[in-house]
């Protein structure tokens, strides 16, 4: 569904990217660990459109997704969150979810007024939707709050019930635990699964191995910006390269 | 012998949430200390807090006994706390040379060479580059620069946050050579680091963290002797909150 | 055509100094100075009061007003931007702008409106090659001489113009350096009032001394900033020249009231083609 | 003293549409736009000329204006095509502006110069008798204030005043929720741009004159401070902010006669240090402004 072929990408001097080739099935949660340094980051950065590749291919359901813009692979159906979570401060939380909606005719400014009627009946069925999904994660109750008031775990929440608000084909979620409470990840544990059985399918970036064990298969390791292997948890978590890349290069 | 840089207590974070919450570490004279555990544990908030660049909500940090908490980063290095940063350690825009002039002027080196004598042996290569860019040189030319810079004036402690991340395995064991010898001529080193067994050789004690807490604090080489290190990284490092990891069956 | 460059060159030295100052505060303080017209006009009427009003010679009454407004220039920043430090670079920005009104006016309301000059006598141009350089071209030219070596000078050779550039380069890392980042923002604020200070006497020398005299510079100046690329004082320089010397060209081919055309143009073309512009380092998306 | 008070009224209202046009491209979409007097320049101009040399109405005229300057502004924007910092931009908009005032300085065969345009005719001015007349301005003047803030609360409450608002926090995020940036911005510019049409067409009719000397500085610091005073992003409080800064500084022509050593020249110059000052201190410690923008309430049953 989603596959990067051999992407090379280096940073003045420091290839974060090697050769590094990866493919993402529909309907799968796949993992992608690694030490610091792998290219965990880089590499979904390529994926999202953020930074291009300086070789290798990058397609979309076939499609090659090279020179397309973040909005443009967005409205395609591929999502993605932040490591380090980026509310809107200044929009309340049901409007940051509002903002993801895709195809509001109330985006075109001229259409506000030309089909009034139409866009604020848009607007009612789609405030509908991101009541569901604001109470799965509970944060529904503070629908009115500016989202910069939430915590690190609501705002993670936040971000991931916005990517649910695109219908997304696949989302790209990196490192959803992080500074997240053991009880809200068991929350976001559950939904992936919920929504993985609705078909949508997940890439995540990880360091809690338990959220990996539990949700993710098959997974990728990463090292030195290219790809160790995949498999199972067990067999990845079994296999001495692994152990080695995590644990330190015994020279 | 008495701890050089104790931690008492110590909360500290970025946004809303504590990151670390309550954190208690010492690091004795002359010994070399190393901080292991999984991404996101609070490794490298923990050093960022010691360093001045966050602010310590709760809890006590002390060097050689006198309080730090309400001293600026440039305060602290000048009393011989010194820190190099994981990523952008160097001024790229400026020599070798400049980089090295800057931290000897500006950390309380006064006249004389910007390296001295003794620390000019641990880094040969660094003369013969005076004149280069910093940002042109390679990963860990680059991380030997940073060593090198945060050692202008002998420090009383030289804080290190993942050393070797991102360097091949070569360089990774001449990193931990140069910090074995700092650490000879009396430096007392707190290293955080990912490889976890190549940094516990060189190291006297270690600490673990994981969810911002310590989960273990044990000599190395009872760490390194311990066969379910993997599970660290691997295994359910995550217990619930409150209860510390189970010591492995030996 | 060969006067013509010439003058070109003089106007890219003129504007060598204020560019300087604003690529120099733009790598410390991270935003571009919108006061640095008005600030330049302050500064050339303080050396008109000395010089013409008082009879001070020239030099020593630049001299002195330049180490003035370089207090001055402190004393303004902890005033207006201190409290509004890390407040992002739109405050900063809109807070420069309204300064700016207030200096420019200031001196309008001192002096008025009517155009001034300095008090120094009258020489006969000197002819070269028939290009004809007046005796304020050729102060010009000596004068920010002097000053840019001064200013390589010191960000080379000395400690505190080190720490600036690294400040520049790694605000943290600086701060880990044992660089107090307070007092270095008040050495650049000192030395952007010099540079300033000297680049008004430039400007009203070359042209005359009249409350816009500093703004009508100002899109000029950011524009060779900007191509030079914020934050590189080399770049600033080569800006600088190439502004200078192609508006001063323009003037060959059309009218010459649209010289401000030229760095707008040049802007322009650097944000969408090479955003760092000539020297400077790309800029680090956040 | 009442026709003073009309008076001052119809310039409070122009002035405000000015203001409620920047607060929607700075305000609520975080463009920051320093030529906003040259676009001021261009909609007056713009209007003058297509009644006095294209022979338009003053409706049609006022139109044409509005696209005029709208069109202006989508160039501008344009340049936001690689590099969104807003320094840059903020610099791009101030050169703008300086060329667009230039030309109307310069271009004597179009705007007449330093000499400007006279005989500019007013709307309805031959039906309405002349007596009665600035009456009727007034009238039309804050019809058309309300009706500027009308169109300006509808996009602000609608998902396209969310995407104008998230370009302001964070245009990466709003790129990666499917947002098309640069369309955007261009969009976000030129409708604030119609506005400052509009507000350059009834300068153009309350003066019936203009030469570039109307069109200084003072224009983008009575703007800038009506809009930081009146909170960004609330378009009702830009206008309280634009009434407050008008009737503050209008009102300091009793200063004259208080205090006779001031002429012209020294008042106007008092009156931006009084502005830039009140601009600073404001940012220091009032940066919220008095009002808070627009936030979409649900019910939370």
């Amino acid at each position: 569904m989603l596959a990067a072929t051999e992407v090379v990408k280096s940073f003045g001097g420091f290839q974060a990217l090697a050769k590094c080739t990866l493919a993402i099935e529909r309907g799968t949660v796949t993992g992608i660990i690694g030490p610091n340094g792998a290219g965990k980051s880089t590499l979904f950065n390529v994926l999202a459109g953020v930074i291009e590749p300086d070789s290798g291919g990058v397609a979309f359901e076939g499609r090659s997704l090279l020179g397309l813009r973040p909005d443009q692979r967005a409205r395609a159906g591929l999502v993605r969150t932040f490591q380090i979570s980026r509310e809107l401060r200044g929009l309340t939380v049901l409007e940051n979810v509002l903002l993801a909606s895709p195809g509001q005719s109330g985006d075109a400014a001229w259409r506000c007024f030309a089909t009034r009627r139409r866009v604020r009946a848009e607007q009612e069925t789609a405030i509908g939707r991101a009541r569901k999904l604001l109470e799965q994660v509970d944060l529904w109750a503070l629908a009115n709050e500016p989202a910069g008031n939430l915590s690190g775990g609501q705002k993670k929440l936040l971000e991931i019930s916005r990517a649910l608000m695109q219908e997304p084909e696949i989302i790209l979620l990196d490192e959803p635990a992080a500074g997240v409470s053991p009880l809200m990840i068991k929350v976001l544990g559950e939904t992936i699964l919920r929504l993985r059985a609705q078909g949508i399918t997940f890439a995540i970036i990880e360091h809690d191995m338990d959220v990996i064990a539990e949700l993710c298969e098959p997974i990728y390791v990463l090292a030195e910006g290219r790809t160790l292997t995949h498999g199972t948890f067990r067999e990845v978590a079994s296999n001495r390269e692994v152990m080695q890349a995590y644990l330190g290069k015994v020279a | 012998m008495s701890a050089v840089l104790s931690v008492a207590g110590l909360h500290a974070g970025y946004g809303a949430g504590d990151i670390l919450k309550g954190i208690d570490v010492s690091l004795d004279e002359g010994r070399v200390l190393t901080i292991i555990g999984p991404n996101g544990s609070g490794k490298s908030t923990l050093v960022k807090t010691l360093a001045g660049l966050l602010p310590a909500r709760q809890g006590e940090v002390r060097l050689a006994g006198e309080r730090v908490n309400e001293l600026s980063p440039p305060k602290r290095v000048r009393r011989g706390l010194a820190y190099v940063p994981q990523e952008y350690n160097v001024f790229r825009n400026l020599t070798v040379l400049e980089n090295l002039r800057i931290a000897h002027e500006f950390m309380g080196g006064g006249a004389g060479a910007p390296l001295p004598e003794e620390m000019a042996a641990l880094f040969p290569e660094l003369p013969s580059r005076y004149p280069a860019l910093a940002g042109n040189l390679s990963g860990g030319q680059r991380q030997m620069l940073a060593f090198a810079c945060a050692l202008t004036v002998r420090p009383k402690v030289l804080m290190l946050d993942e050393p070797s991340a991102g360097l091949s395995p070569l360089l990774t064991v001449e990193i931990f050579r140069t910090v074995k010898n700092v650490n000879a001529m009396g430096v007392s080193v707190l290293m955080v680091e990912q490889n976890a067994i190549e940094a516990l050789r060189i190291s006297d004690s270690c600490v673990v963290l994981a969810g911002g807490r310590v989960r273990l604090a044990a000599p190395a080489a009872e760490v390194l002797g311990m066969k379910d290190l993997q599970r660290l990284y691997l295994g359910d490092t995550q217990q619930a909150d409150g209860q510390p990891a189970g010591r492995a069956a030996a | 055509m060969l006067q013509t460059a010439f003058n070109g060159l003089v106007t890219g030295v003129i504007m060598t100094l204020p560019a300087l100052a604003v690529t120099l505060l733009f790598g410390v303080l991270k935003f571009p100075n919108f006061a640095v017209g008005a600030m330049m006009t302050v500064a050339a009427y303080m050396v008109f009061a000395l010089n013409a009003q008082l009879g001070w010679p020239l030099a020593p009454a630049t001299a002195v007003v330049a180490v003035a407004f370089g207090g001055l220039c402190i004393a303004i920043d902890q005033l207006t931007f201190k409290p509004l430090r890390g407040r992002g670079g739109i405050t900063l920005m809109v807070a420069s702008l309204g300064l700016g009104f207030v200096l420019e006016n200031i001196a309008r309301f001192a002096y008025g409106n009517t155009a001034r000059s300095f008090a120094i006598e009258l020489a006969r141009p000197f002819r070269f090659l028939d290009v004809r350089m007046n005796r304020e071209q050729m102060i010009t030219l000596a004068l920010s001489a002097l000053a840019m070596t001064l200013m390589w000078l010191l960000l080379t050779r000395t400690p505190v113009g080190r720490a600036m550039r690294a400040v520049a380069d790694n605000p943290q890392l600086a701060l880990v350096r044992g660089i107090d980042s307070e007092r270095i923002i008040r050495w650049t604020w000192f030395i952007t009032g010099i540079l300033l200070a000297v680049g008004g006497v430039l400007i009203g020398m070359d042209r005359a001394l009249e409350p816009p005299m500093g703004s009508n510079y100002v899109v000029g100046v950011f524009g060779a900033a900007i191509l030079g690329g914020l934050g590189s004082a080399l770049g600033a320089f080569a800006g600088a020249m190439i502004i200078g010397v192609v508006s001063e060209l323009s003037t060959l081919v059309m009218p010459p009231n649209y010289r401000i055309g030229i760095p707008l143009v040049a802007i322009a073309l650097v944000l969408v083609f090479r955003p760092q512009g000539l020297f400077g380092q790309p800029y680090i998306r956040k | 003293m009442i026709s003073f008070l009309v008076l001052l009224g119809i310039v409070v209202c122009f002035s405000a549409i000015l203001a409620l046009a920047l607060n929607f491209q700075w305000g609520l979409g975080g463009m920051v736009n320093f030529g906003l007097a040259g676009f001021y320049t261009l909609g007056a101009y713009s209007c003058a000329l297509l009644i006095l040399k294209g022979g338009a109405n003053t409706l049609l005229a006022a139109l044409g204006a509005m696209a005029i300057v709208a069109a202006a502004c989508a160039l501008t924007a344009l340049v936001t095509l690689r590099v969104t910092e807003e320094d840059y931009f903020a610099i791009v908009t101030l050169g703008v502006g300086e060329m667009l005032r230039l030309v109307a300085l310069n271009e004597d065969w179009l705007t007449k110069g330093a000499l400007g345009l006279t005989g500019i005719p007013r709307p309805l001015g031959d039906v309405i008798p002349a007596d009665v007349y600035v009456y009727f301005l007034l009238g039309l003047s804050v019809a058309l204030l309300l009706g500027t803030l009308w169109v300006l609360n509808v996009l602000a409450r609608s998902p396209f005043g969310r995407v104008v608002r998230a370009l302001r926090e964070d245009d990466v995020v709003a790129a990666t929720l499917g947002k098309n940036v640069l369309w955007a911005r261009v969009r976000i510019f030129a409708i604030g741009g119609a506005f400052i049409g509009l507000a350059g067409s009834m300068h153009a009719f309350y003066y019936q004159y203009i030469d570039p000397t109307q069109f200084t500085n003072i224009v983008i610091a009575y703007a800038f401070m009506a809009v930081i005073a009146g909170g960004r992003g609330a378009h009702a409080g830009t206008i309280w902010g634009a009434a407050a800064v008008m009737v503050l500084l209008e009102g300091s022509r009793f200063l004259k006669d208080v205090i006779p050593a001031l002429d012209s020249d020294r008042l106007a110059a008092i009156r931006i240090i009084i502005i830039g000052v009140g601009l600073i201190l404001l940012l220091i410690y009032r940066p919220q402004g008095f009002m808070r923008e627009y936030r979409l309430h649900v019910e939370l049953k």
